[in-house]
This record gives C-alpha cells, structure tokens and sequence, in this order.
C-alpha cells in the first residue's frame, strides 16, 4: 500500500480557459494603466511601524509613513475569530454521537471506523490509505 | 277629502296584496287564496268604477289627474333626470282601468272553476301570479311615465312567464315560458333603448304634463314644440346630429320594439302560441284581453309621440295590417281550440295596430275594449269546453256539445260572432271603425304613406274573411255536428264558477259594441259615438283624441278621404258573412272532413306557421348558441391559453435554469469567473477604454 | 383626531373575533364566528344611520369617521394611518359586512372541516376587506388589498373542488401580478409628483394630480405620457380584479372550485374592490386620461358584457354560468365609470352594491342545489323545483333579479348606468355603444332562463345518489335576507343613492378640474 | 528606481488566476483549499502594491489580518473537509451536490 505523488487526471481544462481569459482582461487592464510613481515610504522601519500601529502606538511612528490609524480592535478580534476557527474547525472534524475526545478525530482524520477498529480489535491499526470501508453508508451524491 | 284619485295606487295595491297574502298563506285558506283574489279584484273594479265616475264628473269636478308620488331615482346634479313613479288618470286609463279588473275579477272566479274544482295542486303560486300579474297590469295602466310603464311592463312580463310555466312538471310549459319571456324581452330591449333615449332627449318621460307651481312638461310636448320650433328651443338633446324628426322616429320605433313583442306582432308573435301552454284562464287574462293589450296600450298612451312621426306611424299601420292577416290564414288550420283563439289574438291585435297607425285612435281603443270583452270570452268558453272534455284542446275530437253545454254554447257563440264581425256584435262596430279609419286616412293622405296604409286596409280586409272563416270552423268543429268521441258524448258538466263569467261576458260581447256606434251616427245623426266624446273630452288637453286629430292633421299631414262609412261597412261585413258561409259550408255538417289537405303544400307551411318559429330557433340556438361555444372555445384556447401559457412558459423556464444550480461547487466558481470576466469587459467598454 | 373610531372597532373585532374563531375547537366555530360577525353588521348599520358626509373623499370632502395616526416616516413622505368614508365606501362597507354574516351562515352546512380555521378566515378577510374600503392612506390600502389574497388562497385552495390548487394558484399570481403592475404605474405617478406631495395620502396625491400641473418629467418621460403609462397600468392591474376581458380566466376557475360561501365574498366583494380602485383611482386621479381614452375604455366595457354573456351561454355548470355573467355585470360598471356623468358614476357604483348582493344570492341558490344534489351540471338535474319549492322559488326570484326585473336592484343600476351612459358626452358614439351593451340584458335572460327550464323544471330526476329534500333552513334564510334587500334596494334606490350621488358629482362638478 | 506599480498588479492577478485556474480544473478539497490561499494572497500582494504606492502602512497591516484570517480559513476549511469526508466517503468536490433545488 504505497502512494506517491501522481499526476491528477480528472482535470477539466474548459474551465481552466475562464481563468485564463480572466487574466487576460486583467492583465490587459493592468498594463494599459496609467500610475504615477509611487510614494514609497522613505526613511524609517515599517515593520517596526506596522507593530505599533497594530497596538495604537500611533505618535512612535515616523511622519514618512504615512497616516495610519490604530488596529487594536482589529487585531483583538481578529485573534478571537481565529480562536473561534480553530474550535469551529475541531468541532466539525468531531464526529457525532462517538467518542467525544479530540485525539480520535485527529488520529483517523475523520474517517467512518469500523466496528473492529472502534472496539480496538483491528490489530493492524489505522492505515491512512486504506479505501472506504464497505460496511460504511453509501452517500455517494444522488444525480 | 279623500278623493277617488287617492285611491288609485290603491287599485293595483290592492292585488299586490292578495299576492302576498295567496303566496305565504294560500295553503292555509279553503280555497288556496282564491278568496284574496276574488276580494282584491272585486275591491280594484269598485275602485276603477269610481275612478270612471269621477273622470266623467259624476263623482267630482276634477276629470283628470297627474301626480309624481315617489321619487325612485334622485339625479342630484344639474344633467341627471329624476326618474320617478307617479299616476296618470284620464278617459284612456280609466277605462283600461276597468276593463283589466273586470277581467281579471271573472277569470279570478272562473279559475276556482278550472283550477279548484279540478284539484289542481301549486294553486297559492297560481294565485299569486294571478294577483301579482293584476297588480303589475293595473300599475301599468296608470304609469303616468315611460319608466314606470317600462318597469310595470316587465312586471308583466315575469308574471306570464311564471303563469306559463305553471304546471312546471310536465316539459312543455317551462320551455313555452322561456320562449315567451325571451322573445318578448327582445322586444324589450328596443323598448329600454327607447326610455333611456326619451329620458336622455327630454329629460322627462312623462305621458302628459303636470300641472302645478312648476309646470312640468310631458315627453310628447316637447317633441311637438322641438318639431315646431327645433331641438334647442324646446330643450331637446337630439344625437348623432339626428333632426327632431328623424330621431323622434328613431326613438318611437325602439319603443315599438317593446309593443311588437308584447303585443305578439310580426316578427315577434311566436311566443303567443306557445304561451297556451299555461292554464286556459290565463289565456284568457294574460295573452288576449290584458297583457298583450299593454303594447297596443303603450302605443296609444303616448300617440302624441307617434303622431309626429307619420314614418312611424306608416310602419305601425303595415306591421298591423300584416300580422292580422299572416296571423289569420294562421289559425285557418290549427286543430287545437286555444291554437285557433291564440292566432286570432295576434290577428286582433294587427288590427288595433293599423288603427293607430292609420291615425284611428279611438277605434283603436274601441276595439281594445271589445276584443278584451270577447276574447276573453272565447277563452274561458274555450277553458269550459277542455274542461268538459277533460283537458283534451284537439277540435276533431270534439263536436255535437252544443246540446250537451248550452249556456257554453250561446256566449261561446255570441263571442264568435263578435270576432268574426257580425252586426250588431262588439267586433262588427270596432272593426269596421278600424277599417273604416284606414280606408280614409289612406284615400286621403298623400305620397307613400297614403300607399301603405291604403296596403294595411287590403290586408286588413282580406283577413276580414279569414277571420270570420276560422272563427266558425272553429265553433262548428266543436259545437255542431256529432260527437265524434266518447268525452264528447258525455261531457263533464261546468258548474256556476264557469257559467257566470261566461254569461257576464256574453252579454258583453253582444252589447258593448253600442257604445260607440259611429255608422249609424253618421246616418241618423243621433250622438251615439259615447267613446269618442269620452276620449275627446278630459282635464288634460294634450291627450285628448281632438288634440291627436289636429296632430295627425298638421303634423303627420295625414288627411281624411271623404267617404261614407256604410260602403266599407257593407264590404266587410259581406266578406264576414262569406267566410262564416264557407265554414258553414265545409264544417257545419254531422261529420266535417278535414278539407286542409286540399291545400296541398300552402298547409304544411301554414301548420308550420311560415317556419318563423324555425328561423327564431336558428337564430337563438344556430347562431348564437354556436356563436357562444366558439367564444367559450377562444375562451379556454386563446385567453386562457395565454395565462396558462405564460405559467407554463415560466415553470419551463425555471426548470431548465434551475440546471444552472448544479450543486457542483466547480462550476458556480466557474459561471462566477465568467461573469466577472464579463463584467469587466462591459466596464472596459462603457468607460470607453477600448 | 380620537383614534377609536367605528372603523376601529370594526378592524378589531374582526380581527380578534378571527383571532378567538382560530382557537375554539371546530364545533361552535361556526356558531361564534357568525355571531362575531353581528357585531360588525350592527357597526355598519349604526354607522348607515348617523352617516353625515358630503362630497368624495378623494375632493377634499367632509368624512364619516375619518381617524389618522402617523405611522412611518419614509424620506420625504409622512405615511399614517389613514381611515375615513364617503358615500362610495360606506354602502361597500355595508356590503361587506352583511355578505359576509350571511357567507358564514350558508356555510354551516357545506363546511364540515377545519371549520375554526375556515371561519376564522373568513372573519380575517372580513377584516381585510374593511381595510380596503377604508383606507385612505396608499400604503395603508395596498397593505389591506394585498391581505385580502391570503385569506382567500387558503379559502380556495383548502376548502375547494378537486383542483382547488390549480385555481388557488391562478387566483393568487394572476391578482399578484396585476397588484405589482398597477403598484408600478401608481409609484410612477408619486415620483413624477415628486416634491408637491408629501405623504402617500391618497386625497392629496388626487389633489395634486387634479390639480393639473404638478407633474414632473420623471425619467425622461414627459408628464402626459407618464399620465397615460400610469393610467395604463393602473387600469390593467385593477381589470383583472374585475375582471375585465381578456383578463378575467382566474374569475371562472377560482369560483368553480371555491366552496359555495367563498364564491360568494368572491363574487360580492372582491370583484368589487376592483371597480372600487378604478373609481378612486383611475377615474378620480387620472379623469383627464380616462376621458381621453374613452373609446378604448369603453370597448373593454362592452367586450366584457357581450362577451362574458355569450361565454355564460356555452356552460353546463352553473356555476361557471354565474361566474361569467359576474364579468359580463362588472362590464356595467365600467362602462358608467367610463361615461363621466352623474348618473354613470352613480349607477356603476349602484351597481357594484347590486351585483354584490345578487351574484352573492345567486351563488348561494346554486350552492343550496348543491348541497342537496352534489352536482351543479346542467342536464344532470331536473325538475327540482318539485322536492324544494322555497328554495328554487327563491333561486328563480334570484335569477330574474339577475335578469334585470325592475324594482330589483340589479334593474335600478343598469338602468341608471345606461341612462348615464346614454348621454355621455366622452364615450364616442355614445348612444348606440349603450345600446350595444344593453344587449347583454337578452342574452343573460338567455342562459338563465335556460339553465332554470333544464335543473329546475321538467320532471324530476337526479344523475346523483343523493335524496333530494327541502333545503334546511339555514340554508334558505341567508336567501330570502339578501333577496329581501335586493328588492329594497331596487324598489328604493335612494336608500344609498342619495350618498352616493353625493360623493361621485364632486368628480365631475367640485374640485378644481383641469378640463 | 522603485517597481512601477503595474508589475505588482500583474503579478498578482497572475497568482489570483492561478488560484481561480486551481478552483475551476480540480475537484479535490484539498487542492480547493491550496487554491484559495492562492487567491487570498493575490489580494496581499495588491494591498502591499497599494500600500507603498500611496505611502500609508494601513494595507501593510490589513495584509497580515489577512494572514491571519487565512489561517482561521484553513482551520475551518480543513474541518469542512473532514466533514465532507464523512459524508461523501470523499472529497470530491463535484459529488457533494445534494443540497441543490
């Protein structure tokens, strides 16, 4: 039970030709657009002002860089929604109804289990490549 | 004081309430509300009598009377009429007046004959029609505006229809009483035309002016001053550009609509035969002396109007004159009794047509009176007869029952004789004065309406002899000869029920001739012509026969011939007299044949009554009926197809776009990319990049 | 201003007596509901009685009842509350409320499930109605006008026939779709008004727009043509609640289908609301337009009486008959709206009183055969008349009313429509397109004289198994009550035509007019 | 001489259709989720390429919000796929069509 990379086969060149056309208009507008130089940001680190920025620590920023508002907020929230992801994400890789710990939806990646591997009676232990099991439910999508 | 005009609402309230009280309580009283008729009624000739009396002075000083007493439809603003209900009382009403109660008094009585006796069941319906029918008649008689008679009229109308179809059972009277009601409300559409285009022209439908603070105007006034002195001076709303003239016919002959179809004249007479269906009294009340008279009626009620439109008038006279003798040559080979009676309603009435067409308005009216007196009496003999024959009408199973039936016979007898136009019965002196009317205004008028009258005298005369031929084959089939069935043999007996209306209306049929016998004034010069002076004479000046003979002088310009009235007198009572010997000859013998197989094809077409009933019925059922079904097939095809296709075009629609929603993540990402590109392009081109 | 007028406690105690009729277990549903619906009867009565208004409430004239509140800010536009009648609304109102009692009492017999919901619609259609006739607030009238489908999409499609689904549906996006093109025409013409009004007030918007000059250009449109647009819209979007031919498909659909009392609220009053609004609306807004194009107005009118006669001509169910010769009346209407004379105006609403009572009567005649028989087929009863006298004389009373008989209210309308008509100065040719239309006289004397010689005449016989008795009676007293007010009405028009004529002749004589 | 501005937006609708050029060839969660990152960070190279051209650090900082929200997004894409897993027995994007009409 060996796997390696392998080109994919099933892909669908029609709709590939959209994303190239998209480029195409985009690429055309793009270079038929007039800009003028740009500012840059002069003297000073921007890094460094990027962090202050991101804690309201405005007045540390030099004047060369431009006016720049404060993101705390942003940045708070943005650490909660992350936070919310990750746990949005666990709770949907948890199947329902089983066993609730963590470990088992990160160890099987998600896969229905048989009842032998449930039961711990599957010596062999989990295999990564192995097919979908034909005890499982079908849901292949009707069509 | 009260006097005999307040109670003229009272005369046709009088019957409205014996409906009621015979259609809610008829069942409960011995003799199914027969009583509240007979009561009714007799209360409504008292009260007519008292009305008469008092228009000729007996009982009052004040001969006429014209009020407005309710207001039905209020017009607020400045250009819309007030339409309203009111009484109009003058010789002409009083007289109608009384003719329909009495009538209807006799028929009330003969029915507990017809009707009770007989055990007929429904019989509360069948007096309440009876007292609703007298009612609405009555009311329409002394409607002093075109709307009230309008809506009396069709009053009438509902009446017979119900009073046909009274034996609803059986599947013959329903379908009569359709016909009759459709065909006389084709008739009546013309007639509604004609009242809202009389309201819209004047503004008034009034038959006769009221007198008062305000001096209201009459319709045939302001016709009379429009034509004297044109449309705008008299307050007269002419259309289409019309001149008063033209537009005057135009409305007279949509009113004639409505009197064509009640008063059974071509083209619309086919539903009078049908109506026979109902029960005989009812012939007798509503198809011959009353109802059908309401046209004839209306006619002379506003002859003012007509008067002023000699076109009409001519149209009047021919359509008359035809339908007497088309009618006639009709009734010549009906085998039923009441078949024979109904052709030769629709014959008498043709006559009183060409009266008031030929500008005879008093011998219209006279013979109105008579003809109301005598066919009424026809038909209530005739109802004797069926009952005694036990409601069989065919006349060849009839024969020998003048022995067994005499007092049925004598006033049987005394009626023919006045149908037919023997001296000195009713019909010889009122026909003779129509005759006699045409014949002169046809001698003396000018021009083509010289001609048509003088063409609705021939035709009037020619009928003359039919008349008196189908009249007394008719009683010779039925009273002379041998029985020729068992009934016949042994007829049941009639009681007084049946015996006194007969009787009364025997005497009738013989006398009431002599009031008005213009021949013999004419020569001896005794003033004798009583209901010429009675019609010429009244409180209201416009509605006086003088007032119409200076009309018809000056404004139709039709003149008088100067012509003694025994010569034409004499024509047609010689003619009377061979039609009478030609039944006699043919039918008054022990076994009378039937002689109408000699008239080889002219039968069949006469027993099919010129297959008008035939077209009548293609042009309901061929033409309209398929008409509808074509538009209910657009109906369902196009309209609705439309509709439906429009639905269907959207559930196919949506169907098919529906695919678009895959559920294939790839291609929404790829329909979006698509019109992004699409978008951008348009951006690209709108800002005029490219 | 109080804010608890009769109109208020006509809205309330139908909606609440909806609310309770909802809750109450199905076998006093109908019991209460009809008793509830006393209440509103005895309001209106009431309100009939000390009613004292003059002029139309659209021209500035005085209002019964009138109540405002404010109720939304939208913009530049103050929306209220806005309830108030005039001698147009309050006859309808009483329409609606009589029909409606009588509605509920015919339905104790053929509504035998769901009945609290059943009548608790009804109560609630009831409520949406008044709503209607009340309202003078545009965005308060649509509300209501559009409430009234609800009620009725569930009357039809649970309550009804075999393919009551069909007909619910057709009912309901065929009126949709007309609601939605005359909203567009309408909200045209308030934003062609653009600053000169400042609420959806529908006697302001009619001021404004009577008064001439205050529409503007509105995207690019001219105002004369944004008149026509409007007009046109407006028109196509209340014909199909008429129904005016070619827009009337619904109407037959939805009435075979429909149980017996929901064609009659159907008949009575919804078809009402139609010539309702093209009288406020078009006729009172845009009478400049409608007078313009009166010839083509006019042939929509006539079309639909001749032609709705001849389509009742080719049915067998008596039904569909009444409901085409409900189109075929309705043409009435429009033709004296059209014909911009006192009594044009004052006999078509005359005649949406009338036709509301008879067609209301005569879908109950057929719906007590109904009951009886099963089957509403011509050819496939006969002789009826024979087991249920009273009833079938009621249903002949009925039919003749139908027909026109003078001192029936049916008779007094067309004949005050044709005698407007007859002398209108718009309509072209006036006097002979009256005399085409009055046709339809001869031809629904056709149909119904027919179908009663072939269901109620003749020997008795019955395709159904069903034993034919006398109707009960509470199948009858709904009748004889309407027939009863029919010929009130017709014996004394003036019992609502003296209002009526007081509210229509403000629209040809008062107010400012730009003609 | 700093890049004119048009090389950046080049090269990230270059990275953006690549993405897009991902998301409509493959059908595998996976590669969808790869792509995705793709597109968001055409959008980071534009906000940079703004940021410097109008000298205001705000697009800089944006971009790393951005980061941190793909990061949030991989999280829960990742979860999704799980799910899908699951249900499907696959990760095939064009089979997981039951919630259409």
């Amino acid at each position: 039970m060996t796997s390696r990379p392998r080109f994919a086969t099933d892909v669908n060149y029609a709709n590939g030709t959209a994303a190239l056309a998209l480029f195409g208009v985009l690429a055309w507008t793009f270079v038929n657009a007039d800009f003028l130089p740009p500012l840059g940001f002069g003297e000073g680190e921007v890094t460094r002002s990027i962090g202050f920025a991101m804690f309201d620590m405005l007045e540390l920023i030099p004047d060369g860089h431009g006016e720049t508002e404060g993101f705390l907020v942003a940045f708070i929230v943005i650490a909660v929604v992350l936070d919310a992801a990750l746990d949005g994400a666990v709770m949907l890789a948890r199947r329902e109804g089983e066993d609730e710990s963590l470990v088992t939806a990160l160890a099987d990646g998600g896969r229905r289990l048989t009842t032998r591997e449930r039961d711990g009676l599957d010596d062999s232990g989990p295999a990564a490549d192995s097919g979908p099991d034909p005890a499982a439910d079908s849901w292949e999508g009707e069509d | 004081m009260a006097g005999a005009y307040d109670f003229v609402p009272a005369i046709a309230a009088l019957p409205l309430l014996a409906f009621v009280v015979s259609l809610f309580f008829g069942q409960y009283l011995p003799r199914r509300g027969a009583e509240a008729g007979i009561v009714a009624t007799a209360g409504s000739l008292v009260l007519s009598m008292w009305t008469a009396l008092t228009v000729a002075g007996v009982t009052g000083s004040a001969t006429t009377y014209n009020e407005n007493l309710y207001t039905w439809v209020a017009g607020l603003a400045d250009s819309a009429v007030t339409l309203r209900l009111g009484v109009l009382v003058d010789p002409l009403t009083a007289l109608m007046l009384l003719i329909v109660s009495l009538i209807s008094l006799l028929v009330h009585v003969f029915s507990l004959g017809y009707m009770n006796d007989e055990g007929e069941t429904g019989l509360p319906r069948y007096y309440a029609g009876l007292g609703l029918f007298t009612a609405s008649m009555l009311g329409f008689v002394f409607a002093n505006n075109l709307l009230m008679a309008f809506m009396f009229f069709e009053l009438v109308g509902l009446c017979s229809y119900l009073l046909i179809g009274f034996w609803f059972r059986d599947a013959g009277p329903p379908s009569a009483a359709k016909k009759a009601f459709l065909v006389t409300r084709f008739g009546d559409y013309f007639f509604l035309i004609g009242v809202v285009g009389v309201f819209a022209t004047f503004g008034t439908g009034l038959f006769a002016p009221i007198e008062g603070a305000e001096t209201l105007h009459s319709f045939p006034e302001l016709a009379e001053e429009a034509i004297a002195s044109g449309a705008s001076e008299a307050g007269v709303q002419t259309f289409f550009g019309l001149g008063p003239e033209a537009w005057f016919t135009v409305l007279g002959l949509l009113v004639l609509g409505g009197v064509v179809g009640k008063s059974a004249q071509f083209p619309l007479h086919t539903w009078l035969p049908d109506a026979m269906e109902g029960p005989t009294p009812v012939s007798a009340l509503i198809h011959a002396a009353t109802m059908v008279a309401a046209g004839v009626y209306l006619v002379a009620r506003m002859y003012g109007f007509y008067l002023l439109s000699p076109t009409a008038l001519a149209i009047i006279a021919l359509v008359g004159g035809f339908t007497a003798l088309f009618a006639a040559t009709m009734g010549v080979v009906k085998q039923e009794l009441k078949q024979v009676l109904a052709y030769s309603t629709i014959s008498q009435y043709g006559y009183m047509m060409l009266a008031l067409g030929a500008g005879g308005y008093t011998a219209a009216v006279f013979h109105l009176t008579t003809h109301a007196v005598f066919k009424a009496l026809l038909f209530l003999g005739a109802g004797s007869v069926i009952i005694a024959m036990h409601h069989e009408e065919n006349m060849w199973t009839m024969g020998g029952l003048r022995e067994r039936m005499p007092v049925t016979y004598y006033t049987f007898l005394s009626g023919s004789l006045a149908l037919a136009g023997i001296v000195p019965f009713a019909g010889f002196w009122s026909k003779d004065e129509v005759l006699y009317e045409a014949l002169i205004h046809g001698l003396g008028s000018e021009g083509s309406i010289g001609t048509l009258l003088l063409a609705g005298y021939a035709m009037g005369l020619l009928a003359v002899f039919f008349t008196a031929f189908y009249t007394f084959r008719m009683v010779f089939l039925t009273f002379h000869g041998k029985p020729r069935t068992d009934t016949a043999r042994d007829p049941e007996p009639v009681r007084w029920n049946v015996k006194l209306p007969l009787a009364v209306l025997g005497i009738g049929a013989a006398t009431v001739g002599f009031i008005n016998m213009v021949p013999v004034k004419k020569v001896t010069g005794a003033e004798i012509d009583y209901l010429h002076k009675w019609l010429a004479h009244g409180g209201i000046e416009l509605t006086t026969s003088e007032h119409y003979g200076e009309l018809l002088h000056d404004v139709a310009h039709i003149e008088q011939a100067e012509l003694g009235p025994l010569a034409p007198g004499a024509v047609s009572l010689l003619l009377a007299l061979a039609g009478v010997g030609a039944a006699w000859t043919l039918y008054n013998v022990p076994e009378p044949e039937e002689h109408t197989d000699r008239l080889g094809g002219v039968k069949t077409l006469l027993m099919h009554n010129y297959y008008q009933d035939e077209y009548q019925v293609w042009l309901a059922q061929g033409v309209t009926v398929q008409l509808a079904r074509a538009a209910d097939k657009f109906d369902q095809g196009v309209v609705d197809g439309v509709v439906n296709g429009i639905s269907s075009v959207s559930l196919f629609v949506g169907s098919r776009f529906r695919r678009i929603q895959s559920g294939v993540v790839v291609n929404y990402a790829t329909l979006m990319t698509l019109s992004l590109v699409l978008l951008l392009l348009a951006f690209v081109v709108a800002g005029g990049v490219l | 201003m109080p804010i608890a007028g009769p109109i208020e406690a006509l809205l309330a105690v139908t909606v609440v007596g909806a609310v309770t009729v909802f809750l109450t277990p199905d076998e006093y549903a109908a019991k209460l509901a009809t008793g509830i619906s006393l209440v509103p009867v005895a309001v209106s009565l009431w309100m009939y009685s000390v009613f004292e208004a003059g002029g139309n409430a659209l021209t500035g004239g005085d209002l019964a009842f009138e109540s405002t509140l404010a109720w939304i800010s939208l913009g530049q536009y103050e929306l209220a509350y806005h309830v108030g009648l005039d001698g147009v609304s309050l006859p309808l109102l009483l329409l609606t409320t009589v029909l409606t009692t009588l509605a509920l009492v015919s339905s104790w017999t053929p509504i035998g499930e769901r009945e609290s919901q059943f009548y608790g619609l009804m109560l609630l259609m009831e409520a949406s109605l008044i709503g209607v006739f009340a309202a003078l607030d545009f965005l308060l009238w649509l509300v209501f006008w559009e409430f009234v489908l609800i009620p009725m999409y569930f009357l039809i499609g649970v309550w009804g026939g075999p393919r009551r689904k069909y007909a619910a549906i057709k009912f309901f996006v065929y009126t949709n779709v007309a609601t939605l093109v005359m909203f567009i025409g309408f909200a045209a013409l308030i934003f062609g008004l653009g600053d000169s009004i400042s609420s959806f007030d529908l006697p302001e918007i009619a001021q404004a727009l009577r008064t001439g000059g205050n529409l503007e250009t509105f995207v690019g449109i001219e105002p004369p043509v944004l008149r026509l647009a409007a007009f046109t819209l407006m028109f196509a979007g209340f014909a199909v609640k008429v129904p005016v031919f070619p827009l009337h498909t619904w109407l037959p659909d939805a009435h075979v289908e429909a149980p017996t009392p929901v064609s009659v609220m159907l008949a009575g009053v919804l078809l009402k609301m139609g010539t309702y609004a093209l009288l406020r609306f078009n006729f009172t807004m845009l009478g400049e337009t409608a007078k313009a194009n009166a010839g083509i107005i006019v042939a929509f009118g006539v079309l639909s009486v001749i032609y709705g006669a001849l389509l009742a001509l080719a049915q067998r169910d008596l039904k569909r008959i009444v409901a085409y010769s409900s189109i075929s009346s309705m043409g009435y209407v429009i033709l004296g709206l059209v014909a911009f004379t006192p009594h044009g105006f004052g006999g078509a609403t005359f005649q949406m009183l009338s036709h509301g009572l008879i067609s209301g009567l005569m879908f109950m005649a057929v719906g007590v055969i109904y009951n009886e028989t099963h089957t509403r087929m011509v050819g496939d009863i006969s002789g009826i008349a024979d087991r249920m006298p009273w009833a079938v004389g009621v249903f002949v009373a009925a039919a003749f009313g139908y027909m026109g008989l003078p001192f029936m209210s049916g008779f007094a309308a067309e004949y005050i429509v044709f005698q407007g008509a007859f002398a209108s100065q718009v309509i072209p040719a006036a006097p002979l397109v009256t005399a085409v239309t009055m046709f339809g006289i001869v031809v629904v004397a056709g149909y119904l004289l027919w179908a009663m010689q072939r269901t109620l005449f003749g020997e008795y016989s019955l395709e159904t198994d069903y034993d034919v008795t006398r109707a009960p009676v509470q199948d009858v007293v709904p009748l004889v009550v309407l027939l009863v007010l029919v010929i009130a009405l017709g014996s004394a028009p003036g019992l609502v035509y003296g209002m009526i004529q007081d509210a229509v002749n403000p629209l040809l004589y008062g107010g400012v007019l730009p003609w | 001489m700093a890049i004119v501005t048009q090389y950046y937006l080049v090269l990230s609708a270059a990275v953006f259709c690549i993405g897009v050029y991902g998301i409509l060839t493959r059908s595998n969660a996976l590669m969808f989720l790869m792509s995705v990152e793709l597109l968001l960070n055409a959008a980071n190279i534009n906000l940079v390429a703004f940021s410097f051209y109008y000298g205001n650090l705000t697009g800089q900082v944006f971009t790393l919000f951005t980061m941190a929200l793909a990061a949030a997004e991989v999280a829960v894409g990742i979860g999704i796929i799980l799910v899908l897993y699951r249900n499907f027995e696959d990760i095939d994007v064009t089979k997981a069509a039951t919630m259409r009409w």
